[in-house]
């Protein structure tokens, strides 16, 4: 059996293989139990050296002979994996099952036969799932049986790029472009001219009587210069400040009517 | 005359050039969008490909269909010559192998089904290895409880193997009419067929996109 | 008839697979090694590899010898089947849709008008991903110191939004209607009548030839 010599002639191997050395019983044959992949594959092992058929299977000879290897194992005192006992106590309630007559078997519980066949076809399935993957690593492979082109110029992808924007986009993007810049002027403004300043309002009207020497109404000529009209008040009071200012330094007229009426405003012609 | 030009029509010289040129298999949809045929020629250019096929069966490079696509090999008899091409691919452990050819075989499959078949618990370590070979990918999740990862093989498996398709996978049929390809009881005997198709199966959901490649 | 296989010796076989999967051109030396030829067959492998080429001569793939040494090559004539173009569609950026609008309502247009009314600098990126999509054009230079570049809309503009004449794009009274603008804008708040004529307007000068493209 290759695997049985090729896993001991291993000899050391790492972490939990290495304190097991195989051990050889009277026929030569070596009870090892961290060789094997778990129960399927001992008794499939089992199976091979004992020239066991798995079409026709003997389930019960290779119960027992799975039994016997077991006990080896026990005697030696190796450490045996849970799942490998599970599989010892149901095969040994399959044997008892085969053995004795079915006589006090329940509706419910399977057939001993068709365990024992359930049994036969997962071993039959794992030996063929292994075959087919011995099958795969022997047929035809890349590098190793065909080959590619060992120079390939390769395929260029030139990448173009197709601009996509709807009519909808461009509109929103522009008005909202535009709303911003509105939203940026107004927005200072409020915040800082909530209030006039005399000396703001003095700029103001400085800026406005350079060129007109009429009588004006102080609140229609500021009114040009409100983004707001909420800052009508603010701007007519600092304006009102500032121009008494303006009139006791001599630089403008101040004329009111009668009280409540409009005060008007012109700047004094210094020719006089 | 063996120093004859043979002669190809100047759209299969276009396909010659283009397989011959390109790093990996081409589909004809790619095929045909780089010669710029509409989709009527799809029939045409798929006959000018098996005509392709045929002219070069007995010379040392050969045009072979994998995975769906068309590629130019070199003569599998000739596998000997070109030995200082040859990559030695890394040997999978015997867990590796038989869960890679169930995987092949049962797709699209789960860990748990894996595990069923094999009798053991599959470490983590074993699907990364497959993984890392780029041969399996996971498909979807099984509509179970737990939603586990469903596990199929990649174009990549059917490139290194040289397959058109997974039907081509060797003793497919016999293991299928023998029952040992249904993961439940032979008396059951519903027998699934592999398929690596892209579309997921009525029984799996698509994988979480974050999730993809995770175990 | 096309799909004849087409014939080759068993030593031609070989030549054609070594020469394939070579990922280097290769020289008759090392051809004579890899078949394990004697030195004396050196004129027979000569003629061999004379024999392919003269068979490839018309193919998509040609045998060429560059530098002494042979290779495989697809046809010359066929390079620009090796260049797929592909098409990525992209979306334009907030700031160039907002960029192409302003020039599109307030042509002719310069950067810094731009930049007055988005109150934010325009990056040359901006400028030139819209020229790329060919919707704007530079129209000829603002008679104002610096001679800054003055841009309009192209007629690919009108084309890729459906207008039949700039005129179309609408105008404040339907930006308003259509909840675009606020209904409460300032007063002096206005939307230019667009307008892209080809002819200069009174403060453009052409633009210098060589410099047309030019930012």
């Amino acid at each position: 059996m290759a695997k049985n010599k090729d896993r001991h002639g291993s000899g050391e191997q790492e972490g939990e293989n290495a304190c097991h050395s195989g051990v050889t019983d009277d026929n030569g044959f070596i009870v090892d139990l961290e060789e094997f992949e778990g129960p399927l594959d001992l008794m499939l092992d089992l199976a091979r050296t004992h020239k066991l058929d798995l079409t026709h299977i003997s389930i019960l000879y290779l119960a027992e002979q799975f039994l016997q290897y077991i006990d080896k194992a026990r005697a030696l005192r190796l450490d045996i994996a849970a799942d490998y006992l599970m599989m010892a106590a149901w095969l040994t309630y399959l044997k008892s099952r085969l053995l004795l007559p079915d006589e006090n078997s329940t509706e419910e519980e399977p057939a001993a036969e068709e365990l024992a066949a359930r049994l036969a076809f997962r071993l039959q399935r794992l030996e063929a799932m292994r075959g087919a993957g011995e099958i795969l690593l022997e047929g035809k492979q890349l590098y190793r049986d065909f080959f590619p082109r060992g120079e390939p110029e390769g395929i260029t992808v030139l990448r173009h790029s197709r601009y996509e924007a709807d009519i909808y986009d461009l509109l929103a993007a522009y008005a909202s472009g535009r709303l911003r810049k509105v939203v940026d002027i107004v927005r200072p403004g409020r915040e800082r001219r909530k209030v006039w300043s005399i000396k703001q309002a003095r700029q103001q009207l400085e800026k406005i009587i350079g060129f007109d020497c009429q009588w004006a109404p102080i609140d229609s000529l500021l009114v040009s210069f409100l983004s707001d009209p909420d800052e009508g008040r603010t701007a007519l009071a600092a304006a009102f400040g500032a121009s008494l200012e303006m009139a006791r330094e001599g630089v403008v007229e101040l004329r009111q009517d009668s009280a409540f009426n409009p005060l008007y405003l012109r700047r004094r012609d210094k020719r006089k | 005359m063996t120093s004859d030009p043979f002669v190809a029509s100047a759209r299969q010289r276009k396909l010659e050039a283009l397989l011959f040129a390109a790093t990996e298999p081409l589909d004809l949809r790619t095929l045909l969008n780089c010669l710029e045929e509409s989709e009527e020629n799809t029939e045409a250019v798929s006959g000018d490909l098996e005509a392709l096929q045929a002219q070069y069966r007995e010379r040392g490079v050969n045009l072979v269909k994998v995975a769906g696509k068309w590629a130019f090999r070199t003569a599998v008899d000739l596998a000997s010559l070109l030995e200082r091409h040859k990559v030695v691919p890394r040997k999978l452990s015997r867990a590796a192998l038989e869960t890679l050819a169930i995987i092949a075989y049962h797709q699209p499959t789960t860990r748990a089904e894996i595990e069923e078949i094999r009798g053991v618990a599959t470490s983590k370590g074993t699907l990364d290895v497959l993984l890392e070979t780029g041969w399996i990918r996971p498909r979807g999740r099984r509509m179970v409880p737990g939603r586990p990862v469903t596990w199929g093989t990649s174009d990549a498996f059917l490139n290194h193997f040289g397959f058109d398709s997974i039907r081509e996978l060797p003793g497919l049929e016999e293991l299928k009419a023998s029952g040992l390809l249904d993961s439940n009881l032979p008396v059951d005997f519903k027998v699934p067929v592999p398929q690596d198709s892209k579309e997921l199966r009525q029984d799996e959901l698509p994988l979480d996109t974050e999730e993809e490649g995770g175990i």
